[in-house]
């Protein structure tokens, strides 16, 4: 139907056992242009990029590159004909170097002849120079964080010089300002005549970036390959979700004369932090900011008992205490945590979903001699399941097969079905749609409401801005004081960004300040 | 002082390190350790016993288990005496033939794997039955003593002073492995496969491909490792390789080899078969009372371990992560 | 008779019962049974050995020699199968008493070991006067006869005033035989005068080791007709060897267990020796072997089956 | 409140089929692929062999199996941690040695005895699964050098004698038979298997021991105290092959040190087999207790079975591999064909 489409997909059916991922959706590209690809957390996007890449076979369609329809039976045939990809996982080779995984395609010609490990290096740190990257090309992978994986896979896909990039949620790991960078090649790409595909859950991204799009919804189009102009956020969110965006924004409330739940007083830990103070009350949201690297995680660490506090007091309801480790923090003080790496602490991704969604509570729904059905686990999390719109066919399916925002989505609800007193929150929307997005805002509040002392940990400014009651700013290890919210983005943002440009070393006056200010 | 650091940051410190300690130790308690003739026969039990390691590190390597290693190795082992003893064939034939076996029998495993999609572990031990009583069928447990001189002479003349000949074929296959594991993009994908099979399947690695490879080298080596042992023993045992399965495991691991995959050594294992081969020899040397020997060779594994894991919390906390 | 159908079953594969096979078919033809079969568990193990005499029960077996993988151990299977009316005997090693094995016909292990390191000890004091001291190689500790070995060759060591320096056990697999004994020889050669070894595969890799070193300053005894202990032997490397008769203990067996079969009874009287295990003990027969006799020792041992076979009914059997 | 919930669960109406979908993924299972190969093996067998259905031999493949599922059971708990335990066999042995030595030695009550003799097993569980969890060293090595320890300890305290002046009751329960041709070892077993069922289903330390196994880190997070539940886990281990070994004891009618082998080793390929046919991860997280029960009959019954079609005395092994290699080829089969069916 479009004569200069280099790539297309047509009638793609994909099923799963008891799941139907794609019903029969299409999908056309041009050269020469950024298109975005959006849709709710399981609508299809990362599987119609599998699809695209050889990694699934479609159990119906077709794909057509430069007007010929073509059959990948493997991800090797689809790099062959020019198709590079970025998944939405991250699949390096463990232990192997950056700049190995960034060249490993390139290995394939002959199998016998020894690889030029200095060729190799020289090459890739080309490609990091250009990503503004600043990490040895030998260094190992596993030594990496997320982002910095991130980005590595990006510039593997780069250095194949594809015909037609596709890119599954790049920038969900990524600063603004590495964001930047690359969007910047990734339009001089389009320039070039590369053939994008972008998708992302930012939808002013998506504005800034793209030209094209197409709109997934339960597996089916909402709409195929059109130009972009002329649509705005609204029009998209339309699109993805059948009616417009909904969700409250920040309101005004007042905690200060409920008791104090969590308490950290100059703390200091084996990890390096010093100086810490930190104190939120029974139904307060307070916002933990600060840069990628900032030593939050790590913070709650600290207070989850996995790591000593070497100095300094930490109160539960006003008591100093001394978590020993993580189950006494969970079962006995009623903390918990709802961690970022989903994958490695966050879900027990070959189990279930229900058997996720209940491991914090089984202590407590068991009876005596520890037993335990699996009609009471559900019974105490599926509200929380239906709640946060889980998507699963079953309560059994593994949790490894739901797409990647579904598995927030549990990781978030196992907590809420524990009923803890404080919960801590560490990047909670990271590959959230935009409605579950609203909806966990929604809840999150609500927790609070019903008198939840809350820790949110986001690198997310309008997000810790649209929820914080109070916002904590941390850089280097050390808090930088509080700042009341008031729920206006650009005098907020500007406090925050102050507060950690702040170089003096405020450390102990500004953790005792801090605590100060809220009793 | 960075290339300290490097150094013991590298996979073979500390199995190096447990290494001299434990010479140092039985050295200092019983001087005629480091003798000439005790060199040799820790050389020999190293030809032989390093095989076996690496059969067994290259399935590691891509994340599977090989526990056919020793019924493979006790096949090619007969098939190479009977060969001499039976069709008479000269020994380089022969020992071909052995290899061949092995060979065959290796990526028989890898092809069974990859088409039944089942883990390597239920065809292995399958084949492990399957190998092994064709063994036993061909020889009714009788061994094969054809084995001529020049083929004994092979497995006891030196190179020069302690080293014998055995280990020349061991010590050429070791550097290969390591040149393949480190250098060669055939290598860099089996340990791809090990380290992630989805990743590598992504970037274009053939999984049966590499898979079979894998299990080839591995059958390979078995048979050499089998071969050997019968220009050593000078004669065919049908019980050749029973033994393998345990050893081929714990040298590897002891040389921290990762089980899940991904991560071998062959420095590490080769060390590892130096620290199992020290502690048989001392256990030996030091007239243990025979019904202790087991709780001491145990115990001794165990030391052997710890203190690798020590010295790498230790160093490494010391050191920094740079 | 002909309705005998006689399994003869070892403790697993191992060279030493290779001549059960022909003795059996020997047996069947010789006296007319149904058939005198020679059937091998999979592997060395207890259980693999019972599993396999359930199953030939099943199979209409009626008639059991049996080399107990365990001599306590596989009592029990034995006093199942007798007890569907199957007579049980053992061969080549005993069962511990109390068993329902008619008697055993088999190698005095103790006794094996005891003359095998007399034997050593005599070719040691040839060579000349002064302190000897010899090493012991065995098989496995949880191999109950091994301690009746390392006993016998103490005790034989003890009586000639010779010193037992080393016992080494555990290496019944051929490379930690050859491991083990070369680590040993390396450090120690010159600590002793002889070997003994009282196992298989220990012997082989001790009589090849010796010949690697070169050299006949220390003397050795081995056990068992291995070829390649015989050729030491031959080679002047090896003093001697100490031979059982397997052949022997497979057809006696058939027959005497086709007798009772018959309705043939164990005579009250009968003159049996005892060994460690058994009261009911029939010597099958051990043979000292040294360069002198090392090509006729198959005529050695076809002469004491005859021999043990000519009295066998007047002697321990009650035929009416 | 299930029906509402369920309609917000899944949106889509071609993933409503629960009750198809719950059967469909039982005849994919692994369950019930090996009760498929166990009736048309036995099918087989008894065709082509007399006596396969005699009662003896019933009676015999049921205490054979009982004792080989125990094994692999014990096995299963530790792999459940991602873990192997190759101390099981020097375990086991070293029990029912202790059980001997406690009636023949100590001269105390069988009840006690063997009371004792479990709590041995137990104790040297908790040994391995503590070692493991302190040193941070993986359960293969520590358990290699412990296997070693362990049997070497029982043989130098035995001095490799065996017990064999046991009450009645031991050789009764390894000759007795229910119905003519149940062993009651059997019954043992299964009664046993149902209770780790029921452990791993209905209790919170099952689930946690398999949190743990899949996903330590994440299990941790959760509030589910890893290190103790590894040990608990290799307590259990302990607890079975000490189970495993009295009723092998029971078998034989005495405690001897060759039981299992050198060093317990007999008992490895039996302890890996029944697990991993049973759909058992080796990498932990996920175990079936029924798959282990019939992965281990299954496997007895091959052996069973051809012994007595009589394949060619040395060549029994390579039949076996075969018929093996079968068996999994054939579900592996079962299962693609269902797959292709049931998605077209
Ligand atoms: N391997 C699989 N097995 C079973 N179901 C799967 C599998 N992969 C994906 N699915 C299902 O297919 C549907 C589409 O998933 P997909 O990952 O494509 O969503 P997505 O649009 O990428 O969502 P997200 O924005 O959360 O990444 C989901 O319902 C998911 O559960
Ligand atoms: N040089 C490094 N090598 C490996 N990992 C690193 C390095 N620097 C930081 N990390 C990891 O990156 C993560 C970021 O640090 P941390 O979690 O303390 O900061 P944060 O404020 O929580 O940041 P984030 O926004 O990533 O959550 C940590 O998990 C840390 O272990
Ligand atoms: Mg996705
Ligand atoms: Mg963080």
């Amino acid at each position: 139907m479009n004569g200069e489409a280099i790539f297309e997909a047509r009638d793609i059916v994909k099923t799963f056992p008891g799941v139907k991922a794609l019903g029969g959706v299409g999908l056309s590209l041009m050269p020469g242009s950024i298109h975005a690809l959006l849709g709710e957390n399981g609508a299809g996007k990362s599987t119609l990029i599998k699809v695209v890449t050889g990694v699934h076979r479609p159990t119906s369609g077709e794909l057509r590159l430069d007007g010929r329809s073509v059959d990948f039976g493997n991800p090797r045939d689809a790099i062959a004909a020019g198709i590079g990809v970025v998944h939405q996982e991250r699949n390096l080779i463990p232990r192997f170097s950056v700049a190995e995984n960034i060249h490993f395609e390139s290995f394939g010609a002959n199998r016998f002849k020894p690889i030029d490990y200095r060729r190799l290096n020289e090459s890739a740190a080309e490609w990091l120079r250009m990503l503004d990257l600043d990490i040895d090309p030998a260094m190992s992978v596993t030594e990496l964080s997320t982002a910095r994986m991130q980005l590595v896979e990006i510039a593997k896909a780069l250095s194949q010089k594809s015909r037609v990039l596709l890119l599954d949620e790049p920038t969900a790991s990524l600063t603004s300002g590495e964001t930047d960078t690359l969007f910047e090649i990734l339009r001089r790409l389009r320039d070039n005549g590369t053939s994008l595909v972008f998708v992302s859950h930012k939808l002013e991204e998506v504005e800034a970036l793209c030209d094209r799009v197409t709109v997934l919804r339960d597996g089916q189009n909402a709409c195929e390959s059109q130009s972009a102009e002329g649509l705005t956020r609204k029009d998209y969110v339309r699109l993805m979700i059948g009616r417009a965006e909904s969700g409250s924004g920040w309101r005004k409330r007042d905690t200060r004369a409920a008791p104090q739940v969590l308490g950290l007083d100059d703390v200091a830990s084996g990890l390096g932090h010093s100086g810490v103070g930190l104190s939120v009350r029974a139904g307060e949201i307070v916002g933990l900011y600060g840069l990628v690297g900032a030593g939050r995680t790590e913070l709650a660490r600290v207070i989850l008992g996995q790591e000593p506090v070497t100095q300094g007091t930490v109160r539960i309801d006003g008591e100093a205490v001394r978590v020993a480790d993580v189950s006494e923090a969970i079962h006995r003080y009623r903390l918990g945590y709802v961690s970022e790496d989903r994958k490695g602490e966050g879900l027990i991704l070959q189990h279930s979903v229900l058997a996720n969604a209940g491991v914090p509570i089984w202590r407590k729904l068991a009876g005596r001699f520890g037993f335990l059905s699996d009609a009471t686990v559900r019974a105490a999390v599926l509200p929380y399941l239906t709640r946060l719109e889980v998507k699963t066919p079953s309560l059994d399916q593994t949790t490894a097969n739901l797409s990647g925002g579904n598995q927030q989505k549990i990781s978030v609800a196992k907590w809420l079905a524990a009923g803890v007193r404080l919960l801590i929150v560490d990047e909670p929307t990271v590959g959230i749609d935009i409605k579950t997005k609203a909806y966990l805002h929604d809840l999150l509040r609500e927790l609070a409401d019903g008198g939840t002392a809350i820790l949110l940990i986001s690198s997310d400014m309008p997000e810790i801005v649209a929820l914080a009651d109070r916002i904590v700013v941390m850089d280097a290890f050390r808090t930088k004081g509080s700042i009341e919210n008031d729920g206006d983005y650009t005098t907020m943002s500007e406090k925050i960004m102050t507060r950690i440009q702040d170089r003096t070393p405020s450390g102990t006056s500004s953790g005792i300040g801090e605590t100060a200010r809220c009793a | 002082m960075p290339s300290l650091t490097r150094f013991v940051r590298t996979d073979w410190f500390g199995p190096l390190l447990a290494c001299i300690v434990a010479i140092a130790i039985i050295q200092s308690v019983s001087p005629t350790f480091l003798s000439l003739a005790n060199i040799q026969v820790l050389l020999l039990a190293l030809a032989v016993n390093a095989l076996i390691a690496f059969s067994q590190m290259i399935i590691i390597a891509i994340g599977q288990m090989n526990l056919s290693v020793g019924a493979i190795g006790g096949l090619a082992a007969i098939a190479f005496a009977g060969a001499m003893e039976v069709w008479g064939l000269p020994a380089p034939l022969a020992a071909l033939f052995g290899l061949i076996i092995g060979l065959a029998c290796g990526a028989l495993n890898g092809l069974l794997v990859r088409i039944s999609g089942m883990s390597a572990f239920v065809i292995t031990l399958a084949t492990l039955s399957i190998y092994k009583g064709v063994n036993l069928g061909i020889t009714e447990a009788q061994a094969f003593y054809g084995v001529p001189q020049a083929v004994k002479a092979f497995g006891s003349a030196v190179i020069a002073g302690p080293v014998p000949w055995l280990v020349a074929p061991t010590a050429l296959v070791a550097v290969w492995l390591w040149f393949m594991l480190r250098r060669q993009p055939v290598g860099r994908f089996i340990l791809a496969v090990g380290g992630n099979e989805h990743a590598a399947e992504l970037s274009g690695v053939s999984i049966a491909r590499t898979v079979v490879t894998a299990h080839a080298i591995s059958g390979l080596l078995a048979a050499l490792a089998g071969i050997l042992l019968v220009a050593r023993l000078g004669v065919g045992q049908p019980s050749i390789g029973d033994d393998w399965l345990i050893l081929s495991f714990a040298a590897p691991v002891i040389g921290g080899a990762v089980l899940s995959g991904g991560s071998v050594s062959v420095a590490a294992t080769l060390l590892g078969v130096v620290i199992v081969a020290i502690i048989t020899q001392a256990l030996v040397l030091f007239s243990i009372d025979p019904y202790l020997t087991q709780v001491i060779l145990g115990g001794l594994i165990l030391a052997a371990v710890s203190f690798n894991r020590l010295r790498e919390s230790r160093f490494i906390g010391r050191f920094g992560r740079a | 008779a002909d309705d005998s159908r006689i399994a003869l079953v070892p403790g697993g594969p191992h060279p030493y019962f290779g001549a059960w096979a022909q003795a059996g078919e020997d047996a069947a033809r010789d006296f007319g049974l149904a058939g005198a079969d020679y059937r091998v568990p999979q592997k060395w193990e207890l259980s693999q050995q019972n599993q396999l005499l359930e199953s030939l029960l099943s199979q209409g077996y009626n008639a059991f020699l049996i080399f107990p993988g365990d001599p306590v151990g596989s009592v029990s299977t034995a006093e199942e199968l007798s007890g569907f009316g199957a007579p049980v005997m053992a061969g080549g090693g005993c069962f511990k008493d109390p068993s329902p094995a008619a008697l055993c016909l088999g190698t005095d292990t103790g006794a094996s070991a005891y003359e095998g390191t007399r034997k050593l000890i005599e070719a040691m004091k040839a060579k000349g006067d002064g302190p000897k001291r010899i090493a012991h190689f065995t098989g496995f500790l949880s191999d109950p006869n091994t301690q009746l070995r390392i006993d016998a060759v103490n005790r034989a060591a003890e009586e000639e005033g010779v010193e037992v320096v080393q016992t080494i056990a555990d290496i019944d697999a051929p490379e930690a035989a050859e491991e083990k004994i070369n680590a040993y020889l390396a450090a120690h050669s010159g600590d002793i005068d002889g070997i003994v070894t009282t196992a298989w595969v220990p012997a082989v890799a001790a009589a090849e080791a010796l010949r690697q070193m070169g050299g006949d300053r220390i003397d050795m005894v081995g056990i068992d007709h291995d070829e390649a202990v015989l050729k030491a032997i031959k080679d002047g490397i090896v003093d001697g060897t100490m031979i059982q008769n397997p052949y022997g203990q497979a057809y006696i067996g058939a027959y005497v267990l086709d007798r009772l079969r018959s309705g043939c009874t164990i005579k009250a009287d009968a003159p049996f020796k005892s060994n460690a295990l058994t009261d009911r003990f029939v010597d099958s027969g051990t043979a000292y072997v040294d360069a002198s006799n090392a090509d006729s020792y198959i005529e050695t041992m076809r002469g004491e089956t005859k021999a043990i076979m000519d009295g066998f009914e007047a002697t321990y059997l009650d035929c009416q | 409140m299930t029906d509402s919930a369920s309609s917000a669960m899944d949106t889509r109406p071609a993933s409503r089929l629960s009750s198809r979908s719950s059967l469909r993924l039982f005849l994919l299972s692994n369950e019930f692929g090996l009760l498929v190969l166990i009736i048309v093996f036995a099918a087989l067998f008894h065709g082509l062999a007399n006596g396969f259905l005699s009662p003896f031999n019933l009676f015999a493949l049921g205490r054979n199996a009982a004792v080989n599922i125990l094994i692999g059971l014990s096995m299963m708990t530790v792999l459940a941690t991602g873990g192997l335990n190759l101390a099981i066999g020097a375990m086991g042995v070293a029990a029912a040695m202790a059980c001997g030595w406690l009636i023949e030695g100590a001269g105390l009550a069988w009840p006690l005895a063997v009371l004792g003799g479990l709590a041995l097993g137990a104790g040297l569980g908790v040994t391995n699964g503590w070692m493991v969890v302190k040193t941070g060293l993986h359960s293969f090595i520590i358990t290699l050098a412990t296997m070693s320890i362990f049997f070497g300890a029982m043989i130098f305290l035995s001095q490799g004698e065996s017990y064999r002046a046991l009450p009645a009751v031991f050789s009764d329960l390894g000759r007795a038979r229910v119905f003519t041709f149940v062993s009651p070892m059997f019954l043992i077993a299964v009664g046993t298997a149902l209770v780790l069922s029921v452990l791993y289903r209905y209790t919170v330390q099952g689930r946690e021991m398999l949190a743990a196994g899949a996903r330590p880190e994440a299990a941790e997070m959760s509030g589910v105290r890893v290190e103790r539940t590894v040990i608990a886990c290799h307590m259990l281990s302990g607890l079975l092959a000490a189970l495993a070994a009295l009723l092998l004891t029971a078998r034989n009618g005495a405690a001897i040190p060759s039981m299992a082998g050198q060093l317990g080793q007999d008992w490895l390929l039996p302890a890996f087999l029944g697990p991993v046919l049973g759909g058992t991860l080796l990498q932990g997280g996920k175990v079936s207790v029924l798959g282990t029960c019939l992965g281990a009959f299954l496997v007895t019954m091959l052996t069973s079975g051809l012994l007595l079609m009589q394949v060619g005395a040395f060549w029994v092994q390579s039949f076996l591999g075969i018929l093996l290699l079968l068996a999994v080829m054939i579900d592996k089969g079962r299962r693609s064909y269902l797959r292709r069916r049931n998605l077209a």
